[in-house]
């Protein structure tokens, strides 16, 4: 029998009013593809945390190649052979591509810097994966997916550890680069390294991992290989008791109402150009695209935060151009940022204040705050989009990755806006959640009010759109009724497959 | 037995050597009259001065000296609530504009300041074979929002303005010799040769810095006749290596000695100075002082102490200059 | 949660007061005459201006920006009010409540002009704040080379007079509480002090959720202005004077009371409470040191190290409260356990991060 | 990327520097004395404190925190050293050289008590090295009431020597340009210089990457308390005494030198020759001012507008570098049309292809 490449042996952890971590043991071996999976705040990312040097345990003991521990710091997590994406990745924005990604073991020769190296190296390193990122460029021209790629690349590849942590790295990816990261890992398994796959994707789990280990509120529950599971089986493990997923589309949906926004020949330099579409009311718009085609720029320019240079949008008939947020926000439009993080979360504020953010003068109906009205109406939105806390009064620091982005959503919601602008709302969270967000959306939401989607893949989009519009280079390439919907279609269309109905794109770029 | 008395002390901020002088003389004299002696930094600001006069009011305090000030009319409203609780005030360095002083003790700033200039202007006809030439002197200020540094320049002014053919150039040296030594620098560099002296407020703590400047342009100190008030140990030093012309004394020590005295001597009963008096006290370097009418504040005596000037009136040597008493 | 852990939390969280409190105690205990009614109106009197300078940069930090004029503000506002109310225009705006007004409207100006080059323009706020303060400060030396006195009693009140319905304490010592209430209302009880508190928190966020966080960060300016005003008039009405020198090197203590009082750097954070204690704390600090007569070339020493020691406390605020619920949490696990529950819980350490 | 934009990217990169060349060329032109070679030569020299304070503060900028007690640490190193060496224990350490290995000891083990309490106990940098620079000024005052003059020219060497074999220029002019080449170096050129950018650029991520992020801060208030006392070193040397109020009031202007300079208030962003620009800038202002014969009252305003008109210069680099990086990209288009790329390029059309 094989010794395995590392042994958690009962960790707990336990943050003020939460047992994050209950006795979790937990073996992977080399050449070993090994999926954690759990709901939103089931425990993975501290499990990983913990394995990588990055949370302290409160009990409970790590075995890496034969030596145990009782806690790790991170340089000494590293020294042993563990590297990790974080689910919340960073990069020095400031730092060349080059740096980023050698970040930590920096070629030198007697301390000097060996740029020279460094560079081939990592133009070696980018090409071999065909990601066409350019070594040279700062980190901080590079889009969401990009970065993300980097960080795959930095653990996987430059550190070349015996043990490798992937915490939901494929959630920013999109299309192809989510077929560069499987390749990366099957490269990986090939050489004999042990990994660690966190993700929500029943089926891209049951596609590149060996075995599975569940957790369920803290508590490993089970541990399967993969042979033993099928999609229902592994829906059930993840999800518990409540095993019939609810939620969805269901099929009766009324039908559209009166047209509420138009947009005609938007477009703005370098992102998307002469984008023509209509919404209306109760209706749900797809954005399909692959990185970088342009869906959360337009969404942008949609509501007034990169406003568009050229182009005319009628808000219910009427001409407007917004100049921000606010504005839009005035007339009802409210945007679901896709970086979270950066754009959605006050990591300062509670997760009651978080989600009254932009909200509150409407709650209370003035410019003084009811705190009881408030309370009640932030209780409301956290119970509806089910985030797991102990308290609205918690910060939204200590929640765990999929229950931020239900604060975020909830956010939205909070202020029943008249058209949501809704960039990738299911990232990251739970295949319960997920259900949950989409039935929102598809039951409760659309009713008096028109949404616009996007979705890194085509099955959430597919599930609870009326109409898709699929971009394409910055232009509107194709427009699916749901009658027609077809992912083999929409998947070729993505690509760009055929120009024939193309309308617009980058050429306006230079305008 | 009478319960001791105690007088409360706020300098100007204790930086200075000369404001050392104060307190270590002030100290000395508390402890050979036997009464309390609080001393508190005002931090240059009038604000400060009336927050410790609250303070020391709330202790109890029997007489008050306030040791110098940045803006004399600021801390106006802190003397007045002294003498509503008739509490006796001294001031020395500087007069507070207001309120009753009972004893402001020290040399007249206007008038030494202008002896320092007559020494100056006497110290440039030397150079240039008695008569006094056109050209640009420096006056190196202290701090422009420091109300000594106005009564320097008028003293300064005094003088020089019955020489039109001198053009004066200010510049400010900030009390210290970093930035009297750049700004030196500087406006040797402007006016090239035509710089016939530089006169320095407070030579005791700009002094090295302008010296170092002079040295740094290849000149020689003693070519500038470089003049002003406040001594201080460094300029002590340079007075005896020849590359200050020569200095007022200050008479810090016996200012701050006096103060206490007087004070406690009226607080006691005993007989103290009145206007029109003249104090004399044998081999004091002060000595003859007239007791005149304060002219800054609503009432007091204004002890005018004798500032001599070293070292064409006493030697740098002399152990009745504060300076040599404090680095004994 | 139990009673008694709320308690101690809410009194964590109010640690300043805590702190206030046992300084206080430890104060009247050895100090004789400090716990007298004069002292304890001196420290408030004394603490009045500091405190709207206080408030004024805390108020500023809490939108994620730093202002470093506003002890130039407090010397120039008033001063050019003044100057034009008494020399310049004395027939136009002679009228000491014309004074009033201008004083506070030019405050609010400054603070327009910083908060615009900061919000429209983009300039670092450090920088344009520095800048604006040296040449505030060289207008100041320009125009008020000697001080300008007697003001007019009406323009003096605020800082001067004493209110004798109320125990004879001065007017400045109501009128600072009064406006620590407001700020505390607006920042805890408006919807403006919700959108303000979130522009410090993450102005990215907070501009994409449709908040007008440049109007925000324009505003913070412009009421540090007008409090740094207000704290200028304090200061005048207290000297019966307006000089050059009022409030010079003010500013970073005021930052130091902002920081003490709970106010962060990184915005998104503060009370106003918390800012008046942390201003007084100041103010109690240096009055102790000087009744307790340190010898004064010692008492700048003494005053940082005492800083340095509430900071040190301030501090272990923040462990000792995760260690206080994470101890809670365990008690409520063991209840459980013995209530047949599956938990048990090893020994609590630190989490380090 | 053509040729003619690299060159004008990089112009625009060392802004510092073409507004140090502009403001030159100006003064140069129209103030007589100002383009000699002895008054380049003073400017440098008189450059040379505050240029070790700004590199200083600027270092400690790069990894996303702020030390505003370096003007203290100015003081307080070599008081302490000299009077260690005079007064306090001739026999043993009497010799100057000791006294130089002293003087940047102390610097560094004050920056080291700042670093460990930023970096380990988690204290707020800004109120750490204010506490730490009150409690330093106030025993500065405590040991060196008065002056300690001469010193040892050994100990004045780099502060007073002038150097003959060089024109007979200050010792300190190149030594600081020594100081500054190695911290170029050590900036981009060393593993260590990446790696303390990178925790100041993200110190989350750097931790994730294994950097000891801990240690780069420590290290970085070290060298800022080496670094002010090697600034201490050059005060004392030109004034030939040590003095309790050597470097005042450098500190805000240390800041303002190193923003000017390029480095940035949020860490990850620094270059020496920017700082030496910023600090060689701020020091020809002063000097045109002085030449000039700017009157004494009204020399600070001048001098804060110069710096608010730099800073406004700098922030125009912004807008400008995107714009020209964009029309570079609308030209690049241009030129694929014309090879006949399958874009269009011009007014939006319908049709493609
Ligand atoms: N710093 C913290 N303070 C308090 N509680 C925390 C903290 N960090 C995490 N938690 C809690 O620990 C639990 C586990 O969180 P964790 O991030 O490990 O979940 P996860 O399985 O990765 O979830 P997701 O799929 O949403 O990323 C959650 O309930 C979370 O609220
Ligand atoms: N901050 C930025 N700086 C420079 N270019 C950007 C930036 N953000 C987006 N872009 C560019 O704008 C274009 C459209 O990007 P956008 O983010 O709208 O794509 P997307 O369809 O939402 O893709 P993704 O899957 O990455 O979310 C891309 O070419 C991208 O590189
Ligand atoms: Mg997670
Ligand atoms: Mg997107």
């Amino acid at each position: 029998m094989k010794t395995p490449a590392l042994t958690l042996n009962g960790i707990s952890k336990i943050y003020p009013g939460t047992v994050a971590l209950d006795r979790v043991s937990f073996e992977v071996y080399p050449g070993e593809v090994h999926g954690l999976i759990g709901k939103n705040g089931a425990g993975k990312s501290t499990l990983v945390g913990i394995l990588a040097g990055l949370i302290e345990p409160t009990e409970g003991t790590i075995s890496l190649g034969g030596r145990s521990f009782r806690t790790l710091s991170r340089v000494r997590a590293k020294r042993e052979g563990v590297a990790i994406v974080p689910q919340e990745p960073e990069l020095i924005l400031d730092l060349s591509v080059a740096e980023n990604l050698f970040l930590g073991e920096l070629p030198s020769r007697k301390g000097l810097l060996d740029r020279k190296t460094m560079r081939t190296l990592a133009e070696e390193v980018l090409s071999a994966y065909g990601t066409g990122i350019n070594a040279g460029l700062l980190a901080g021209d590079l889009s969401l997916s990009e970065r993300q790629l980097l960080l795959i690349l930095k653990s996987c590849v430059v550190e070349d550890a015996p043990i490798v942590v992937l915490d939901e790295s494929s959630a920013p990816l999109s299309g192809r680069d989510a077929l560069i990261l499987r390749k990366i890992v099957e490269d990986l398994r090939s050489r004999g390294k042990a990994i660690v796959y966190i993700s929500h994707h029943i089926d891209e789990l049951l596609e590149i991992c060996d075995r599975m280990t569940v957790l369920r509120d803290g508590k490993a529950v089970a541990v399967r290989e993969r042979a033993s599971l099928d999609h229902a089986s592994l829906s059930e493990l993840i999800i518990g008791e409540e095993s019939s997923l609810t939620g969805g589309r269901s099929e009766d949906t009324p039908t559209p109402g009166e047209e509420i926004l138009r947009v005609e020949g938007l477009s703005r330099w370098g992102a998307f150009g002469d984008i023509s579409f209509s919404l209306r009311r109760g209706e749900i718009l797809g954005l399909a695209g692959l990185r970088g085609s342009g869906r959360t720029e337009l969404l942008k320019a949609l509501a007034g935060i990169d406003p568009a240079d050229e182009g005319e949008i009628f808000l219910r008939g009427n001409s407007v151009r917004f100049r921000s947020p606010a504005e839009a926000l005035a007339e009802g439009i409210a945007y679901l940022p896709e970086e979270r993080e950066k754009e959605g979360l006050l990591r300062s504020f509670s997760i009651r204040d978080n989600l009254l953010l932009n909200s509150f003068g409407n709650v209370c109906g003035g410019r003084f705050i009811s705190w009881e009205k408030s309370e009640e109406r932030a209780l409301a939105v956290f119970r509806e989009v089910r985030v797991k806390a102990f308290s609205i009064h918690q910060g939204v620091d200590e929640l765990s990755g999929g229950n931020r982005q239900k604060v975020v959503i909830g956010r939205i919601m909070a202020n029943s806006p008249e058209i949501y602008l809704l960039d990738e709302p299911t990232r990251g969270v739970d295949i319960g959640a997920k259900k949950a967000i989409l039935s929102i959306v598809s039951e409760r939401i659309r009713n008096g009010a028109g949404v616009i989607i996007t979705s890194p893949g085509l099955d959430d989009l597919i599930e609870v759109c009326d109409r898709i519009l699929v971009l394409s280079k910055g232009g509107i390439f194709r427009e699916y009724e749901r009658k027609d919907f077809s992912e083999h279609r929409l998947f070729l269309d993505m690509q760009g497959f055929g120009q024939q109905e193309r309308r617009g794109g980058r050429e306006c770029q230079a305008v | 037995s009478e319960k001791k008395l105690t007088v409360g002390l706020v300098v100007k901020e204790p930086t200075a050597p000369y404001i050392q002088a104060f307190m270590k003389a002030a100290e000395e004299k508390a402890g050979e009259l036997g009464v309390n002696l609080l001393i508190r930094d005002g931090e240059g600001d009038s604000i400060k001065i009336m927050d410790i006069i609250d303070t020391y009011m709330a202790q109890g305090i029997d007489a008050f000296i306030l040791g110098g000030a940045v803006d004399l009319r600021a801390l106006v409203p802190g003397i007045r609530r002294l003498n509503e609780a008739k509490i006796p005030v001294a001031a020395l360095d500087t007069s507070p504009e207001g309120g009753i002083v009972d004893f402001f003790l020290s040399f007249d700033l206007v008038q030494s300041s202008a002896k320092a200039a007559e020494l100056f202007v006497e110290g440039i006809k030397k150079r240039n074979g008695g008569t006094v030439p056109a050209g640009v002197v420096l006056e190196i200020l202290g701090d422009k929002a420091d109300m000594f540094s106005h009564a320097c320049t008028e003293g300064f002014d005094s003088v020089l303005s019955k020489y039109p053919q001198l053009e004066i150039a200010q510049g400010e040296g900030k009390w210290n010799n970093t930035d009297s030594h750049a700004v030196v620098s500087d406006l040797l560099t402007r006016f090239g040769n035509g710089v016939l002296g530089i006169y320095v407020q407070t030579p005791d703590i700009m002094g090295p810095g302008v010296v170092a400047a002079i040295e740094a342009a290849g000149l020689n100190a003693a070519d500038f006749g470089i003049s002003g008030i406040c001594i201080g140990p460094e300029g002590i030093d340079l007075i005896k290596k020849g590359k200050m012309l020569g200095a007022v004394a200050q008479p810090a020590y016996d200012a701050a000695a006096l103060a206490v005295q007087y004070l406690v001597d009226k607080l006691r009963g005993n007989p103290v100075p009145q206007i029109g008096d003249t104090v004399v006290v044998e081999g004091a370097l002060w000595s003859p002082a007239k007791v005149i009418r304060n002219p800054w504040a609503d009432d007091g005596a204004f002890v005018v102490l004798q500032g001599p000037l070293v070292p064409q009136e006493v030697s740098p040597d002399d152990p009745r200059l504060w300076e040599n008493m404090l680095t004994k | 949660m139990s009673g008694s852990l709320k308690l101690r939390l809410a009194l964590l969280d109010n640690i300043i007061w805590m702190m206030l409190i046992a300084f206080f105690s430890v104060c009247a205990l050895s100090i004789p005459a400090f716990a007298t009614w004069t002292n304890l109106v001196n420290i408030l009197y004394h603490t009045t201006i500091m405190s709207m300078l206080v408030l004024a940069q805390g108020f500023v930090l809490m939108s994620g920006n730093l202002d470093l004029s506003i002890d130039a503000v407090l010397a120039f506002a008033p001063g050019v009010a003044v100057l034009m109310s008494v020399k310049w225009f004395p027939g136009l705006l002679g009228s000491p409540w014309t004074a009033i007004v201008l004083t506070l409207s030019i405050g609010a100006l400054l603070g327009l002009f910083n908060g615009f080059c900061v919000a429209r323009l983009g300039m670092n706020a450090f920088m344009q704040t520095l800048s604006v303060s040296i040449i505030l400060r060289g207008l100041v030396l320009f125009f008020i080379p000697l001080s300008i006195f007697p003001l007019d009693p009406v323009y003096s009140f605020i800082g001067k007079a004493r209110i004798a319905q109320l125990g004879n304490i001065p007017a400045a010592i109501p009128v600072t509480f009064f406006i620590f209430f407001i700020f505390h209302v607006l920042i805890n009880y408006t919807v403006f002090g919700r959108n303000y508190l979130a522009t410090g928190g993450n102005a990215r966020a907070s501009f994409v959720a449709g908040i007008n966080t440049n109007r925000m960060i324009i505003l913070g300016f412009m009421v540090a202005g007008i409090l740094s005003a207000i704290a200028g008039m304090l200061t005048a009405g207290r000297q019966d004077s307006v000089s050059n020198t009022m409030g010079n090197g003010m500013t970073l203590l005021a930052f130091a009371g902002a920081l003490l009082g709970g106010t962060s750097m990184s915005g998104g954070k503060g009370s106003a409470f918390g800012m008046l204690g942390g201003a007084i704390l100041l103010g109690m600090f240096s009055n102790a040191l000087n009744l307790l007569g340190v010898k004064v070339t010692l008492i700048h020493a003494a005053q940082g190290t005492l800083i340095f020691l509430a900071i040190l406390v301030d501090r272990f605020r923040v462990s000792l409260r995760s260690s206080m619920l994470r101890k809670e949490q365990i008690r409520t696990l063991h209840r459980e356990e013995d209530r047949g529950a599956e938990y048990t819980v090893g020994k609590p350490r630190e989490e380090s991060v």
